[in-house]
């Protein structure tokens, strides 16, 4: 569904991404690990077409990214979730879930939203920020499910979540795979990721160092915190 | 008491030309982030147009009232693509200069192709005369005015907190990057926002013409002022704009009862004491600026 | 942390030039132009543009170094020029010492309005700077037994020490006032290229990280703002001079708007672009007079919007551009 | 004296006369007088040749206009340029108050004749008057008077005035004050304003609250448009209170309509329809301008004129001499009725008149405004000579 | 311990429109530490350090510096109390070169700033100590390139000169590797420790190789309030630490 090859990005005169090639299929969720600063958040700001500063190539469901804008890679499917969560302040919570419009037939209704996050129905009027970090996680989680996004950028869910929490955001990815829908999950908690991922890519640098499978990603995870510098 | 009331009926009407033009300069800012200095002159344009589609086409001011706002919506659309669009990214003081230069030469072309010595208007037979209550003097067109520019900011209000369009506009304006990250065309609407700004700049110069004179200058110290009323308000701040500029009209009708010649002094005192004491100004958010 | 405000400048506007052989040269050259001037642009003019040019670079210190865009220095030139008025009337000294009276009382003023406007930036900040001076102008207009109101103050004298020829004559006089503006000049020069200028740019280009090196931001504003407004109105009080009156238009925004399109034509944050600036607005004011073409703000206003959409340099900036380019 | 000595060589710089206005051409005075100042002035050229023909003195006349943008700084320095490399004999026209004033010391000080018709300021004549400057049309003692004393003669004893708050108001309220005095009528109050300014409600609340027969506004230009509507608006002329302008231009009457000025009484320097004489001029300067002419345009016109005649009287341009043929002179004109140029302070005195703006239904024509309620006479209309030493 | 406290918060709090970045923090930095911040991403360190520098004001709670209160005063005059900082985001003057950054940290306590009559030169005095500095973060063959010009990795060096041009008694280091490679990481480490002798160090790093070589203490942040706090070797074994932050598998 996703295949990017040879993706570079850069800040200024820093190069940030140096040829990354990943791919993601349907109903399929894939982590992207590695420590602060490797270009995991940069790497979705390019899929997503906000960073400028990027060459390579993105396809997505067969169709070249290159020169289409950021909103309509959003109505192509794209459902990014920032690492900052992007909860608008000026809109209610509900405002906030009906910004975004609906992309496909896969959108989850207003009802079903809040049958799943009933914390969110009882806080529908209140100004976004006004919710807790984690209300807003899932609110931004949320907000990306009801427009009926095919392939999901997760950037760090569980960040800063109570473990509860997380339990639950992992049991919503595997929903969503199982609705045929792709992840794309940007994760430095090994342990979460691979509670819910298939395929792992080790980003270091700017660069893909390693690509694993879960069990073999479960079996070195020892190690493989180690190389995360975690 | 009769007089209080007279004066306070007074600079609301005088405040209704302020809150209808400082909404459309908030509300451009807000989303495009661009300080238009030529709202002043937009409002100009605005009673122009319809001094010169009474004169010419015998449009009415009930006409006037749709139909300017509409143009003026157009022309507004022509600048932003034309010219605004440009320097978007750029540091806003580059529009703030460019819009400065569209000033001059709108006010310059309007005295071209119209004079200086202004064009007539009359006033609408339905909206002359006056309602006289226990010594208050009202004139109908005051009040229609005031209940005018009441209901357009009203309306306005409305529709940035209810409906879609209000919400996207919002957006933008909070996070630009972001909504366009959620599949909103950011680009789309900053056109007809602007477009949108100008039109009720327009508008307030319609309900003026037939009430001020409709020269050339008419906005230069108008747009000074409308200024001083969205530093008041809070620039980010679309209630703000509308109370700031209800409220710098009551200063203005109350200054000119008691310190006539101070009276537009007045207006920049409070400024400064907003700067002082608010320095985001009354609805402004304080982490808005460094 | 807060976003700290994008400064109004060539990106590449440097801190200092480094090719001191080359300043040489330019410095020569200037002086040599600012001598000439009169012999071939009539001197009453050749005055205002040399007054004019100061005006821009004080103004340059303020928006190319800076960051602050002050939409309000009609404010200061012409409270300058009323004060310098005043005192060559009232006083009879020599015109010079009523010059530096005028510039003195210009920073008196800059400094409650730049205690207040400072404390906004950006945009801001040229809004309230152009709405504190529209206070000053209303001051003007009303305060007539002093101003004389919309007459201007009239036959404002030229003492010199006696010199005839420099009182009565402007082709003596602009030799004998040259020296006053080549000092403010100077000056602006050397406040940029200091210790302080330095600490400006770094508040230009990011505010936040200066107050953490210890930096009080908001005084060092203040103070620019204060000098800036010394050396305009030493321009201010040569203008007054020059022209043996003082009219309410120095204290206009139009006035403000004048100056600011010099130093954008000129290039901001090049300081010396000021001159070209003030020199084209002025002889072009000049020449449109006796033209037949009517509506100079056409003109005016249609540069501004050129320059602004397409040479955001201005000339000198795009000159020295393109010199380094080659390079 | 007329019909002077025939040409000779060398008694004109340059050989030639040259005529220059110095006006706004762009900015607010643009409508009364701009450019079609410039237009008067070569209407008066051709009458002088049309006049003397092979007799006139001077075989080459130039007019030249320039613009001083309405910037005080500019007129000062073209002034300056015009006397010095144009070789300007005369200025003519000069609007607003502060462009005269420094115009005049240039004058003064390049000892060439100035002659002063657009601005209305009385220092021109008073404390700041010099031998080669005159003031030919009105001034601010000429507005106020003949309307104050008039309309309070006329039965409108109880006066409010309403003034701008700046030199121009604050004088005219003084003269017109002085001037209801003299004619028995009272000024309950005056009212100083903010300029500029758009909201008159609250000051016209506050005049009309002493029941005056008349309130008197000292704005012009814009102001006194916006203080017009609204007066209009305010209900107070329902209530049998007039409204008295200090000065109004026809200009003003044109671009507001003459139903919102109908009955609003003022004092004219000029009308263009007065009679035969000044409509025969008045024609011929439609032809030119396809516009009426403001009493500014017959201004410049006249003193154009008598400038050239009092050059043919010299024989000469040299300014010393032709400052001593018009001193004192007795003239009549389209424009000067009554007319003497004052030797003592240089204001050129003539008859005025108080006109009453028609109502629509009244007007024939365009540009048929006004009505002439009465004449003032010359020596009424202007102050006695006073504070000019020479 | 006899050593003094050289930062000292009380039930320190700041609330961004309702959401509690830092919630009733008491920290104790003794002088002469390494103390380390870790926690979770918007766990509310860096918004501690913007409360420490003065940057953004607390909502409530108090802060002393060497027992001197300085809750509210502006970041300045926190810097001239000898409390100086790195920046998390790189944070320059595009236009200015290496070299004029660290003659305006040097200057940045002396008023000489305000000398507007002196030639900038006045600034280049120092120059032996001017090229140290940049020395000993290895800038100094760019010491005269403007710094928008520079990689990232060299920009986060000249940060860290900046805080050592100021020579300061306390410093706060805002993720100090970030963006380093290992071998700029483990010379970066080297530094610190070297220029820590006699001073205070607050550091906040996700790097647990950095913290754990380099800190006498560490507190733990999470959701605003202080989670666990203690030498390294005891936190890292703390069950909740481990839950919040570590992860489940340091363990394994
Ligand atoms: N705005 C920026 N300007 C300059 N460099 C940046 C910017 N944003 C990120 N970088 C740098 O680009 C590199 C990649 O950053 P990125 O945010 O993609 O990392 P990340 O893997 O998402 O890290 P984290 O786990 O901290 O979120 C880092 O070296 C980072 O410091
Ligand atoms: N100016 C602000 N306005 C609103 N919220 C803010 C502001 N600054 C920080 N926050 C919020 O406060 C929380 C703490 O942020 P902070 O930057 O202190 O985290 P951190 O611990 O430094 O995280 P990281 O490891 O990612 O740097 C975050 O949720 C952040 O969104
Ligand atoms: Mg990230
Ligand atoms: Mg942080």
């Amino acid at each position: 569904m996703l295949e990017v090859t040879g993706l570079t990005a850069w800040y200024g005169q820093a190069q940030a991404l140096h040829g990354v090639d990943l791919r993601v299929d349907e109903g399929e969720v894939v982590t992207l690990a590695g420590r602060n600063g490797a270009g995991k958040t940069t790497l979705l700001r390019c899929l997503i077409g906000l960073h400028r500063q990027a060459g390579g190539r993105v396809s997505f469901r067969g169709r070249d990214l290159a020169r289409v804008p950021a909103h309509r890679r959003a109505r192509a499917g794209l459902g990014w979730v920032p690492d900052d969560r992007g909860i608008y302040a000026g809109l209610t919570v509900e405002e906030n879930l009906l910004l975004p419009p609906t992309v496909s037939d896969r959108a989850w209704p207003l009802e079903r939203v809040y049958e799943v996050f009933p914390v969110l129905a009882e806080r529908r009027r209140a100004p976004g920020t006004t919710l807790s970090g984690g209300e807003q996680q899932m609110l931004a989680i949320a907000r990306v499910l009801r427009t009926g996004a095919r392939l999901l950028l997760l950037d760090e869910p569980s960040e800063g979540l109570a473990p509860v929490i997380v339990a639950r955001i992992g049991a919503i990815i595997r929903e969503i795979k199982a609705t045929g829908a792709g992840v794309l999950l940007v994760e430095q908690n090994v342990t979460f990721a691979a509670t819910v991922a298939d395929r792992h890519y080790l980003l270091g640098q700017g660069r893909v160092v390693d690509t694993l499978d879960n069990s073999e990603f479960s079996r070195r995870e020892g190690e493989l915190l180690k190389h995360l510098g975690i | 008491m009769n007089a209080v009331l007279q004066y306070t009926v007074q600079g609301l009407a005088a405040g209704s030309f302020y809150a209808l033009a400082a909404l459309g300069l908030a509300i451009i800012f807000g989303v495009l982030g661009v300080v238009n200095f030529a709202h002043g002159a937009f409002y100009m344009l605005g009673a122009v147009a319809a001094a010169v589609l009474l004169d010419s086409f015998g449009l009415s001011l009930w006409w006037s009232l749709l139909v300017v706002p509409v143009l003026m919506f157009g022309f507004g659309v022509v600048v932003e693509r034309l010219l605004v669009q440009w320097l978007l990214r750029l540091d806003p003081l580059y529009n703030f200069l460019l819009t400065f230069g569209l000033t001059l030469v709108v006010v310059e072309l309007v005295k071209q192709r119209y004079g200086v010595s202004g064009l007539p208007y009359e006033l609408p037979g339905a909206l002359r005369g006056r309602l006289e209550l226990a010594g208050v003097v009202l004139p109908y067109y005051q009040l229609f005015v005031l209940l005018a520019s009441a209901v357009v900011c009203a309306l306005v209000g409305l529709v940035m907190t209810r409906t879609r369009v209000g919400m996207i506009v919002r957006a933008a304006t909070e996070k630009p990057e972001l909504a366009r990250a959620l599949g909103i065309n950011v680009g789309r609407w900053v056109t007809p926002v602007f477009g949108f700004g100008v039109a009720l700049a327009g508008l307030a110069g319609v309900l003026a013409a037939p009430f001020r004179a409709i020269t050339a200058d008419m906005g230069n110290s108008f747009a000074i002022i409308l200024f001083a009323v969205v530093v008041i308000g809070g620039l980010g701040s679309i209630v703000g704009a509308v109370v700031a500029g209800f409220l710098v009209g009551l200063v203005e009708a109350f200054g000119q009862a008691y310190a006539p010649t101070f009276a537009q002094i007045l207006i920049f005192v409070l400024m400064a004491v907003i700067i002082l004491v608010r320095p985001a100004g009354l609805f402004g958010r304080a982490e808005a600026t460094a | 942390m807060t976003v700290t405000e994008a400064p109004a400048t060539n990106a590449d506007a440097p801190a200092a030039g480094h090719h001191p052989r080359r300043r040489w040269a330019l410095l020569a050259a200037g002086l040599l132009a600012a001598l000439a001037l009169p012999w071939f642009v009539y001197p009453p003019v050749a005055m205002d543009i040399v007054a004019m040019a100061l005006f821009a670079i004080a103004l340059d210190i303020l928006l190319g170094y800076t960051g602050l865009l002050s939409f309000g220095h009609a404010a200061f030139w012409g409270s300058s020029a009323y004060v310098t008025g005043l005192i060559a009337t009232h006083y009879g000294v020599p015109f010079p010492l009523a010059i530096v009276g005028g510039a003195v009382f210009a920073m008196i003023l800059a400094l409650p309005l730049g205690y207040l406007s400072v404390r906004r930036s950006g945009i801001y900040f040229a809004m309230v700077t152009l709405a504190f001076a529209q206070l000053v102008y209303f001051v003007g207009y009303q305060w007539s037994d002093l101003t004389g109101g919309e007459n201007g103050l009239q036959g404002v004298p030229r003492a010199f020490f006696g010199l005839e020829l420099v009182e009565t004559n402007s082709f003596y006089f602009y030799y004998a006032a040259l020296p006053i503006l080549l000092l403010g000049m100077w000056a602006a020069w050397r406040i940029v290229h200091s210790p302080f200028g330095r600490v400006l740019v770094s508040i230009r280009d990011n505010s936040q990280r200066a107050r953490a090196l210890g930096y009080e931001v908001e005084k060092y504003k203040v103070v620019a703002f204060v000098l800036s407004a010394g050396l305009t109105g030493l321009a201010g009080g040569v203008f007054a001079i020059n022209h043996g009156f003082v009219a309410l238009t120095e204290l206009h925004w139009s006035t403000s708007g004048e100056v600011v399109l010099m130093t954008v034509l000129g290039g901001i944050g090049t300081l010396w672009g000021g001159i070209l600036g003030a020199f084209l607005v002025v002889m072009l004011a000049d020449y449109l007079a006796s033209s037949g073409f009517h509506g100079i703000d056409l003109v005016t206003g249609s540069v501004f919007v050129v320059v602004v959409l397409l040479f955001r340099r201005g000339i000198w900036g795009t000159v020295r551009h393109r010199w380094r380019d080659r390079r | 004296g007329q019909g002077g000595p025939g040409a000779s060589g060398g008694k004109f710089t340059g050989d030639k006369l040259v005529l220059a206005v110095l006006n706004d051409q762009s900015g607010v005075y643009k409508d009364a007088s701009g450019p079609n100042s410039v237009t008067a002035v070569k209407m008066a050229v051709a009458d002088y040749r049309k006049k003397y023909g092979d007799k006139a003195v001077v075989d080459t006349i130039e007019v030249t206009s320039t613009d001083h943008q309405n910037k005080p700084d500019i007129a000062n320095t073209k002034a300056a340029e015009l006397y010095e490399r144009g070789g300007a004999d005369v200025i003519l026209d000069v609007p607003t108050s502060s462009a005269a004033l420094a115009v005049a010391t240039q004058a003064k000080n390049h000892k060439k004749l100035f002659l002063d018709v657009s601005a209305a300021t009385t220092a021109l004549t008073g404390e700041q008057c010099n031998k080669y400057t005159f003031q030919w049309a009105y001034n601010t003692y000429m507005l106020a008077h003949g309307t104050g004393t008039t309309v309070t003669k006329n039965g409108g004893a109880k006066w409010t005035i309403i003034y701008p708050d700046y030199e121009f108001g604050q004088n005219m309220t003084k003269s017109f004050t002085d001037a209801i005095t003299k004619a028995g009528g009272t000024v309950q109050n005056s009212i100083p304003t903010p300029f500029p300014n758009e909201n008159f409600a609250t000051f016209l609340t506050k005049a009309g609250s002493t029941r005056p027969d008349v309130i008197g506004t000292m704005h012009a230009g814009g102001d006194l448009i916006n203080l017009v509507k609204q007066f209009n608006d305010s209900g107070l002329k329902e209530k049998g209170i007039e409204l008295a302008v200090g000065l109004m231009l026809i200009t003003d009457i044109h671009s507001l309509g003459v139903d919102q000025f109908a009955g609003t009484m003022f004092t004219d320097a000029w009308y263009w329809n007065m009679d035969a004489e000044s409509r025969a001029w008045a024609d011929r300067f439609r032809a030119e301008t396809r516009t009426r002419p403001t009493f500014e345009h017959a201004g410049n016109y006249s003193a154009a004129l008598q400038y050239l005649e009092a050059v043919q009287a010299a024989g000469t341009d040299d300014a010393d001499a032709v400052v001593g043929e018009l001193e004192g002179k007795k003239v009549e004109d389209v424009f000067l009725r009554n007319g003497e140029i004052r030797a003592a302070d240089h204001s050129v005195v003539h008859d005025a008149y108080l006109v009453r703006v028609k109502k629509p239904s009244e007007v024939t024509e365009d540009w048929d405004y006004e009505e002439i309620v009465t004449t003032i006479p010359a020596a009424e209309a202007f102050a006695p000579a006073s504070g000019c030493s020479m | 311990m006899t050593s003094r406290v050289a930062v000292r918060t009380r039930a320190l709090t700041k609330e961004f429109r309702g959401f509690r970045a830092v919630d009733a923090v008491d920290l104790e930095v003794r002088e002469g530490s390494v103390h380390a911040l870790v926690g979770p991403n918007g766990a509310g360190k860096t918004t501690l350090f913007n409360l420490l520098t003065g940057f953004v004001a607390p909502t409530s709670g108090a802060i002393t510096v060497f027992d001197e209160d300085v809750t509210g005063e502006p970041p300045e005059r926190v810097a001239r109390r000898g409390v100086a900082r790195s920046f998390q985001i790189t944070s320059l003057f595009e236009t200015l070169t290496s070299r004029e950054h660290v003659e305006l940290a040097l200057a940045g306590r002396t008023g000489r700033g305000f000398r507007f009559w002196r030639s900038e030169k006045l600034l280049g005095r120092e120059r032996p100590r001017v090229d140290a500095l940049l020395a000993e973060v290895g800038l100094a063959p760019l010491a005269d390139k403007p710094v928008g010009l520079l990689a990232y990795g060299q920009k986060r060096a000249l940060e860290l000169s900046l805080v050592l041009a100021l020579d300061p008694r306390v410093m706060l280091l805002d993720e100090p590797t970030a963006g380093m490679g290992t071998e700029d990481v483990d010379r970066t480490i080297d530094l610190v420790r070297r220029i820590a002798a006699g001073r205070t160090v607050v550091l906040v790093d996700h790097n647990m190789h950095v913290v754990g070589s380099l800190a006498d203490r560490v507190t733990v942040l999470q959701q605003g309030r202080v989670l666990a706090e203690g030498r390294y070797d005891e936190v890292r074994v703390d069950e909740r630490v481990i839950t919040a932050y570590l992860g489940r598998a340091e363990h394994a």
